[in-house]
């Protein structure tokens, strides 16, 4: 056994070591000063969901109401209520598309299920409030958010849907092409199918990276 | 607990010389309770109930509790008479949750069971879903399973020493280290997965997603500064007199009642049984590296620290060896479908070694797309359940610790 | 000049009570010197509260405390505000009377014992002939206020925090005054200053002839400071507090000022044994090294107060918490023993003193080192061994 | 001077009694610690520091703990205790006047009081240590067997009744 007492030494030569580091070695003193000093987050990062739009924050959404992401999320924190136009058609548009930040568990399941590159993870993470249903339910267009932005978050992600999307968009011209002479399809089709090509342009409109201050909505008709 | 187990060789686990075994002759997982041990017996009701002891209620919301928990303890003076944990508060249903969603949707749950090892989580529950649905991994999977496996074990290992040093009353000074060196790891994480803790990684068949570029470097930088942390942490701890005198010969877990109890992981190790599921199951691709299972003695305080600094040790190395070949290719099976996923009917557990201990999904399915049967084998509770034997005639100081060397998980126990 | 700087305050006492009627001039003279400490030591205690969170952030590798003010200067004072304003909580169930009275008891008697210290130069606030043994007196009675916080609180934890506390310093309180004792046999006086003044002169002409650089002294400091730690309850001796198992101890159903006084005692507790250890050990308010008595004396005492808070806050950071039955055995059969054989060293180094041949200073070193390092081996030994504790080795399976 | 007598006696005289007549024991006991504390301070307007000070640190530091010690391990500290007036009151009186009047007459028989007050001795610590080194040695050294003894007798004691629980 070693001269008793050496282990205490050991320890506060230890600690020692440690205060004089933490004042000259970064690797020692790792804090970040959280609101003046910030981590860039990693690409991969997520918080909850957005909804990726192409131009126009609300005819521009790329979520057809397919509702797969509100039967696969596992805490059920989605709800989403198809459109409708006047004679009661269901539209491929979401006339309610509301998400529970304080029950989704950020799982990123309806962003792997959904088929139409629509619902994306952000990774907005300041959204503490005091105001528990008006800022913790968000709605269809506090989630709704441009591609561009899509970009700026995860742009190795975003570059690959894009690519994906302009692949499955020439698939369909070329097998559109055959078929000829066939009316267009509906409104919301296509312009869905005409979305994936714009982001190509790299400068666009300034759609913003928020959510528009709401222009009419053509949901809204609908809805009357 | 285990259907296939073969005959029981306890000697031969406890005493003894360790040789180097071959596959064939690996040790045996613990029997039934046929071998005669009882546990502890203890006072059964207050036969000296006037003799004034005090009734202490540690707990539900106690600073060394790990969370929501109760312990009823009976104090004798500052010795402890009885000791029972009360716990539930935490219960979340998580098992019914997880038979009344589809398989994919129970995943994300499974990183909320044991918080600090959401991936050693997943990638236990994926095992019994690949086994039940008889998939493959690709070989990259593999690796990069098991290198998120040892860095989450590496930072559960050395945040619970850190919460055990707090225990002993340290100051939290081993503690921030250990929440130092967990960051990076943790930042490797979020890197990887897009989540810090609640990581949600692993898919049946591999991964969700390929590394991203640069990860592996970082990683490598990352495994290299590991050993010095672990000797800082070291030369910190463990000759230090005060920890030693507080942990030796403190919560002796003997070889036999541990078997007897279903303990498993670095406690069982402690206790000299050489039971590690990476050795005996060889899931994964662990056989392709080296590394050794450290073993106590004693089976005390002391020996599930050091048992758990030498664990560390051999999981940096693991990564060293992982980190230089990781093989390129695929990352999940393309076979499998996220939607619609229909295992055949049939029953399959899956276990691994969590850093906690054998953790073990047991599935049953029914041919649809939710698990009929969905059940955990928690090691956080299981290695609860022989706390009051091990804290018998010690002091309230003492039991706090024993708990704190149990490693519990709240959001494992309770589930 | 320096002397015009170093007696500054005591000039500064005597011209204000020059200015009273004769009458009056005893009362104004005490109420200055009360006044003076209650002010130095509060501000004292400010700052090293702050440069305890700083220090032990630092340990940790944080930065602690930064918000309040340039580098989290006036957390200190945001403390103080928030213990202030905070709602006083008294359990139903508590001992009205006694629950108040404790915090004020825990206080009072340290900043009672302030006023034997020689902080400098001609500044003792009352020069008591048998002043350690005031000092000591004072301190006996911290502990009835402990007994009394954790028992008015009808509370299990502080119940046992109270039970804790009592123990440790009344087994801590033998070992604090044994290692003290070798000091008066030494100096031959109970009187504070005249232990300060038995340290003046150098060891060949530089070194200070301190106690601590004498064998016995040196013990006899580590002792008296590792008895002090025990004393105030700081850690690794902070069981009465343990909160990781009795989560407060005696402290845990006081809320908001009366709190803070408790925190305030703890304080000024570990101020006052660090002022007394270097009152007896440390030669008080003389400097180190010849050739530094330029240097004002009551900045020496709170120099070296301030290097004691130090290591305090430094042990602090690195040591885990002893047990009780552990704490116990370390009083009673390692420092009680040491203490009684420390006496020994003294007398030993005493009465070799008028040795006079070639080495006879490296001769009374042996004397003294063998005398207590025997001792300190075979008593540490039987500590740790007795009980199997050690390193260990481990083996591992392939 | 007088007044501060006045006042210390009476708070000696007061806590003491209440240390008889409280209910809670908790509380006599914190009463007995007033009463050594005023004790002390008697003392110290004698000008005797060194007695008036080891009368705190033995009294109030050692003695009222232990006290407050043996109340905690042996009694219901609830406070619902019945009072500690011994029952039969008036034998107590009887007892009690009989003692104060024997002391009384001892104290005004002897010589000690029609005698000249010698002057306050000076340096009290070091000729108290001489006398008790030299003249007093022997009384000194039995006292100091006979409290050993005790305390071991204390502590074989209260090793035989802990038998069998625990370690150490």
């Amino acid at each position: 056994m070693n001269l008793p007492g050496t282990g205490i030494i050991k320890g506060m030569v230890e600690t020692a070591r440690n205060f004089v580091g933490s004042y000259h070695d970064p690797e020692r003193l790792t804090t970040i000063e959280y609101p003046e000093e910030r981590l860039t987050q990693p690409e991969n990062a997520r918080s909850f969901p957005m909804l990726i739009f192409d131009d126009d924050p609300v005819k521009g959404l790329r979520c057809v109401a397919c509702k797969i992401c509100e039967k696969e999320c596992p805490p059920q924190c989605i709800y989403i209520v198809q459109d409708r136009d006047e004679r009661g058609k269901p539209r491929k548009f979401p006339r309610i598309f509301d998400l529970d930040i304080s029950v989704c568990m950020s799982c990123q399941i309806c962003v792997e299920v959904c088929p139409f590159d629509s619902i994306k993870m952000n990774t907005e993470f300041e959204l503490s409030t005091d105001d528990r249903f008006g800022r913790l339910l968000l709605h269809r267009d506090d989630l709704a958010k441009s591609n561009e932005y899509y970009h700026q978050i995860h742009a190795t992600e975003a570059a690959e849907v894009d690519a994906r999307l302009a692949d499955e968009k020439a698939k369909a011209e070329a097998k559109a092409k055959p078929a000829a002479a066939k009316p267009a399809s509906p409104v919301p089709t296509a312009a869905k199918a005409a979305a994936p090509a714009q982001p190509a342009a790299p400068v666009k409109s300034p759609a913003a990276d928020k959510p528009a201050a709401k222009p009419a909505s053509p949901a809204e008709p609908a809805a009357a | 607990m285990r259907p296939d187990s073969a005959e029981p060789d306890l000697s031969a686990l406890s005493t003894g010389d360790l040789v180097v075994e071959s596959p064939a002759a690996v040790p045996a997982p613990p029997p039934p309770a046929t071998s005669g041990f009882e546990l502890t017996p203890k006072p059964a009701t207050a036969p000296d109930a006037d003799r004034g002891l005090l009734e202490v209620a540690i707990g539900p919301h106690h600073p060394s509790t790990h969370g929501v928990f109760r312990l009823n303890a009976v104090l004798d003076g500052e010795r402890i008479v009885r000791f029972k944990p009360v716990f539930g508060y935490l219960h979340r249903n998580h098992e019914k949750i997880g038979e009344n969603g589809t398989y994919l949707s129970a995943m994300p749950y499974t990183d909320r069971l044991d918080y600090f090892c959401s991936l050693s989580n997943n990638w236990a529950y994926a095992l019994a879903v690949e086994k039940l649905a008889g998939l493959a991994v690709p070989e990259r999977a593999d690796y990069i399973r098991i290198i998120t496996a040892e860095l989450t074990r590496i930072q559960n290992h050395a945040a619970l020493i850190g919460f055990l040093l707090q225990e002993l009353g340290a100051m939290g000074t081993p503690l921030m280290y250990a929440f130092r060196e967990r960051e990076k790891i943790l930042d490797l994480f979020e890197a990887l997965t897009g989540a810090r803790m609640m990581c949600n990684y692993l898919r049946f068949g591999g991964c969700r997603c390929d590394l991203p570029a640069g990860w592996l470097e970082e990683c490598r930088r990352v495994v290299e500064g590991l050993p010095r942390f672990f000797d800082e942490f070291e030369n910190l701890l463990s000759t230090n007199e005060i920890l030693m005198a507080r942990t030796q010969g403190i919560g002796v877990l003997p070889p036999e009642l541990a078997v007897s109890a279903g303990v498993t992981g670095p406690m069982l190790r402690a206790s000299g049984v050489n039971y590690d599921l990476r050795k005996v199951d060889r899931y994964g691709l662990y056989d392709r590296f080296e590394f050794r299972v450290p073993l106590g003695e004693h089976g005390d305080v002391y020996d599930r620290y050091m048992v758990r600094i030498l664990e560390m040790r051999e999981s940096a190395k693991i990564l060293q060896q992982a980190l230089r070949e990781v093989p390129g290719g695929p990352i999940v099976d393309p076979k499998v479908k996220l939607r619609n996923f229909r295992p055949k009917a049939g029953e399959a557990y899956g276990r691994l070694e969590s850093p906690k201990g054998e953790l073990g999904f047991y599935l049953i399915s029914d041919g649809s797309t939710n698990p009929y049967r969905y059940r955990i084998r928690p090691p956080s509770f299981i290695n609860l359940t022989i706390l009051e034997d091990m804290c018998q005639g010690l002091t309230l100081q003492d039991a706090l610790v024993i708990l704190g060397a149990v490693d519990i998980v709240m959001g494992e126990v309770d589930r | 000049m320096s002397t015009a700087l170093d007696q500054l305050f005591v000039n500064l006492k005597h011209w204000v009570v020059s200015r009273f009627p004769a009458d009056w001039q005893l009362p104004v003279g005490m109420l200055i010197s009360a006044g003076a400490i209650i002010v130095v030591f509060a501000s004292l205690f400010a700052i090293t509260v702050l440069a305890e969170r700083k220090g032990l952030g630092r340990i940790q590798n944080r930065p602690g405390p930064n918000r309040v003010g340039p580098f989290g200067l006036l957390q200190p004072l945001a403390d103080f505000l928030k213990m202030l304003t905070k709602e006083n909580i008294i359990p139903q169930a508590a001992d009205g009377l006694i629950y108040f009275l404790a915090p004020t008891l825990v206080i009072l008697p340290t900043l009672l014992s302030f006023s034997v210290l020689p902080m400098g130069r001609n500044m003792t606030a009352v020069d008591v002939d048998a002043g350690l043994l005031f000092f000591f007196a004072v301190g006996a009675s911290v502990e009835l206020a402990v007994f009394m916080a954790g028992w008015a609180s009808r509370n299990k934890f502080a119940l046992l925090g109270a039970m804790r506390a009592i123990a440790q310093m009344i087994c801590y309180e033998l070992p604090l005054i044994l290692s003290t004792v070798a000091v008066v046999m030494v100096a031959g006086s109970l009187s504070l200053s005249g232990i300060v003044d038995h340290q003046a002169g150098y060891y060949g002409g530089w070194l200070a002839r301190w106690h601590v650089f004498t064998p016995w002294g040196l013990a006899g400091f580590l002792l008296f400071m590792t008895a002090a730690t025990a004393e105030s309850n700081r850690a690794p001796f902070d069981l009465p507090e343990g909160e990781s198992e009795i989560i407060a101890g005696h402290l845990i159903e006081y809320s908001g000022f009366k709190y803070a006084l408790f925190f305030m005692g703890e304080y000024f507790g570990m101020m006052a044994v660090s002022g007394l250890g270097i009152t007896l050990f440390l030669g008080g308010w003389r400097p180190p090294f010849a050739g530094l008595e330029w240097v004002p004396t009551y900045l020496w005492f709170f120099g070296k107060l301030g290097v004691c808070i130090a290591v305090f806050i430094w042990v602090r950071g690195t040591l885990p918490r002893l047990r009780a039955d552990q704490l116990m055995n370390f009083a009673w059969k390692f420092m009680l023993p040491l203490t009684l054989i420390n006496l020994l060293g003294a007398a030993a180094w005493h009465y070799t003193a008028d040795w006079s041949f070639l080495g006879a200073t490296p001769a009374r070193w042996l004397l003294g080192a063998t005398l207590l390092g025997a001792p300190y081996l075979a008593l540490s030994r039987r500590l740790f061994g007795g009980h199997g504790i050690g390193p260990r080795t481990y083996r591992f399976a392939t | 001077m007088h007044t501060g007598f006045l006042l210390l006696a009476l708070l000696t005289l007061a806590s003491a009694g209440a240390a008889m007549c409280l209910r809670n024991l908790v509380h006599c006991a914190l009463c007995v610690a007033i009463s050594f504390v005023s004790l002390a301070a008697l003392f110290l307007t004698l000008d005797a520091e060194f007695v008036g000070f080891a009368q705190i640190l033995v009294y109030v530091g050692a003695v009222a703990i232990l006290i407050v010690i043996a109340i905690l391990l042996t009694r219901d500290i609830s406070g619902h205790g019945q009072s500690l007036v011994f029952k039969p009151w008036t034998l107590g009186v009887g007892v009690g006047a009989l003692v104060a009047g024997s002391l009384v007459s001892a104290v005004t028989s002897s010589a000690f009081t029609h005698r000249e007050l010698p002057p306050a001795p000076a340096a009290t610590v070091r000729q108290l240590g001489e006398s008790l080194m030299t003249t007093y040695v022997v009384p000194l050294e039995i006292i100091g067997l006979l409290l050993t003894a005790a305390l071991l007798g204390a502590v074989l004691l209260a090793r035989r009744e802990n038998e069998g629980g625990g370690r150490s």
